[in-house]
């Protein structure tokens, strides 16, 4: 079956990218195919390859990143999110692209099912 | 079968929860994750608008997220299935779509 | 693109942790695509339909424009719990849109029934 | 003068402004600002809690937050005074904290 | 720096849109500083201080350590509420320190009667 | 009076910030001195420079700089919550600067009232 996952929320201030990205991996882990994750508002932070967390936390940004380099999983963040909270391709971690809400709603149409992780 | 709702907030912090039992259909489910979990334990205030839709609904809470909270031997509302997850997953595939009470 | 249906849950107020903006955003690209779209708003949701809202008091670009011509965007479906509506004191009258009300169990199937559900 | 409290959640969406209004003391005064400013309106379900503690309390509501959210014309509940950043920072100065309930 | 009273105001879950680690580090830092530190949970921040929590299981560092050892921070004012305790189902046994169950009256006075009242 | 300003939240999501720069604004209109505002957790995005909002929105990150400019506002970003949400030196917006939580803690003690805003 085919999975999108949106992603509403910064990493560090909520869950929802936690619980997304184990999701995420429980869906590959279980054989489905994940079509897309789009990241939307605060979502775009996932992708600030600057992020640094401390190392008893869980790396969000860069398990993400794993993701897409070893199952070719297609990572969206919106892009006008993305100016405003100023992630750009200049500070975009691996794995990364960057586009319109148009992918959201075409992942949704591909897709047999889309979860939404927010707050 | 019906939709699988998620509810991410506790009980106490805001109405997600009486929301999302009050839209409750035939073949629907419940999954409580993240804060949502704080519902499922059997003798807090909250316990009793769950026990009812218990009676009715599939409800599941998620492992990781009650062990997390403390919760991880609680004793939980009769009827709750805990489920990690693979599990998760699994409750997407069999429902017709997944509905997330932000 | 295939043609899916498509319900935009709102559930939150504007402004103060306000995803109105960003919600309806994605509604109006889903229209454009040609998917069929349709609104909910619930619990504090409806405070986003409310009529004389001025957002440049907070310097915010005005979303409820958007919200006046969703007929320009094909979207035709709007739907509003009543008993939302009820229990913060206001009537359709207050709203800036023309929308359905429903009760909870009319809603419930509405949801049921769709395609995609999102929630923002 | 004691506290002034601030609450900039919607009564509706949790649990703020009734925890609030459970801990004013003598002298208090209670600001809505941001999502608080709901519970100002007249006619709403959360109107009777607030009309109870206006009676005893200053209650005071952020104007460009209520202009901002369409209730700029709205009929308030009575004794509820509208200020601006100015007067905000004028009750800051005339109460011995400022305490949030985030 | 002077010395003054200053009371964290816990009241919400851990977690999920968690500030727990973060309010605690920020009593920490003013009770290193010579601060008086007083902590308070009410409403769901008293879940923060519930026995038995597992954050590796969420990937997180385990600010419950630092709670278990407020002692040689010199910070021996804990206050919970007693209703929200009450109200969840909890029981100050199932909490891992040792807290001083308030009254929203005794609450009350605590807060009116502080230097600088926090809230993360 | 002395006022000293916390602010928890990532301008974006949440109105918080936008507040406290009202308020900051007022303080300083008043007269009254403001001793500094701490930028805590998602706060700390408030300081990012690379944040660009959209033309029709207030841009907080430059009124921020603008009060440091104009009226010498110690503008302070928490070390850490900047660190793991990559805010830094490199990216720091203008009249920010990067700090521990005891700069918190000092401008509580200095400042007559410390006012939050936060989610």
């Amino acid at each position: 079956m085919k999975f999108a996952i949106l992603v509403n929320e910064d990493p560090f201030g909520h869950q929802a990218a936690q619980s997304a990205l184990s999701f995420a991996q429980a869906v590959l882990a279980s054989g489905h195919e994940l079509v897309r994750v789009f990241f939307y508002m605060g979502g775009v932070y996932n992708a600030n390859r600057l992020a640094s967390p401390p190392m008893e936390d869980r790396n969000i940004v860069r398990e993400w990143a794993e993701l897409a380099a070893k199952d070719g999983v297609d990572l969206v963040i919106c892009i006008a999110a993305g100016v405003a909270r100023g992630v750009r391709e200049a500070n975009l971690a691996p794995g990364f692209r960057i586009s319109g809400i148009g992918q959201l709603v075409e992942a949704a149409v591909i897709a047999d099912r889309l979860i939404t992780f927010g707050a | 079968m019906g939709p699988l709702h998620t509810v991410n907030k506790s009980p106490f912090a805001g109405p997600a929860l009486d929301s999302c039992l009050g839209h409750l259909t035939e073949g629907a489910a419940l999954l409580l994750i993240e804060d949502g979990v704080y519902a499922a334990v059997a003798d807090s205030a909250a316990a009793a608008k769950l026990a009812m839709a218990a009676g009715r609904y599939a409800i599941y809470a998620l492992g990781p997220d009650l062990a997390a909270r403390g919760l991880g031997k609680a004793s939980l509302l009769d009827g709750i299935m805990v489920i990690d997850y693979l599990g998760f997953v699994d409750l997407a595939v069999r429902h017709s779509t997944v509905q997330a009470w932000l | 693109m295939r043609r899916k249906s498509f319900l935009f849950v709102n559930r939150k107020a504007p402004y103060g942790a306000g995803r109105a903006a960003e919600a309806l955003e994605a509604a109006l690209v889903a229209a454009s695509l040609g998917q069929e779209v349709h609104l909910a708003y619930l619990d504090d949701g409806v405070f986003q339909l409310l009529a004389g809202q001025e957002p440049a008091r907070l310097g915010r670009r005005d979303f409820t424009a958007s919200l006046q011509e969703l007929g320009e965007y094909d979207i035709d479906h709007v739907w509003v719990d009543g008993q939302s509506l009820r229990e913060r004191g206001l009537t359709p009258a207050d709203l800036l849109v023309a929308a359905t009300l429903l009760d909870r169990a009319a809603m419930a199937e509405l949801m049921a029934g769709m395609d995609v559900v999102v929630s923002i």
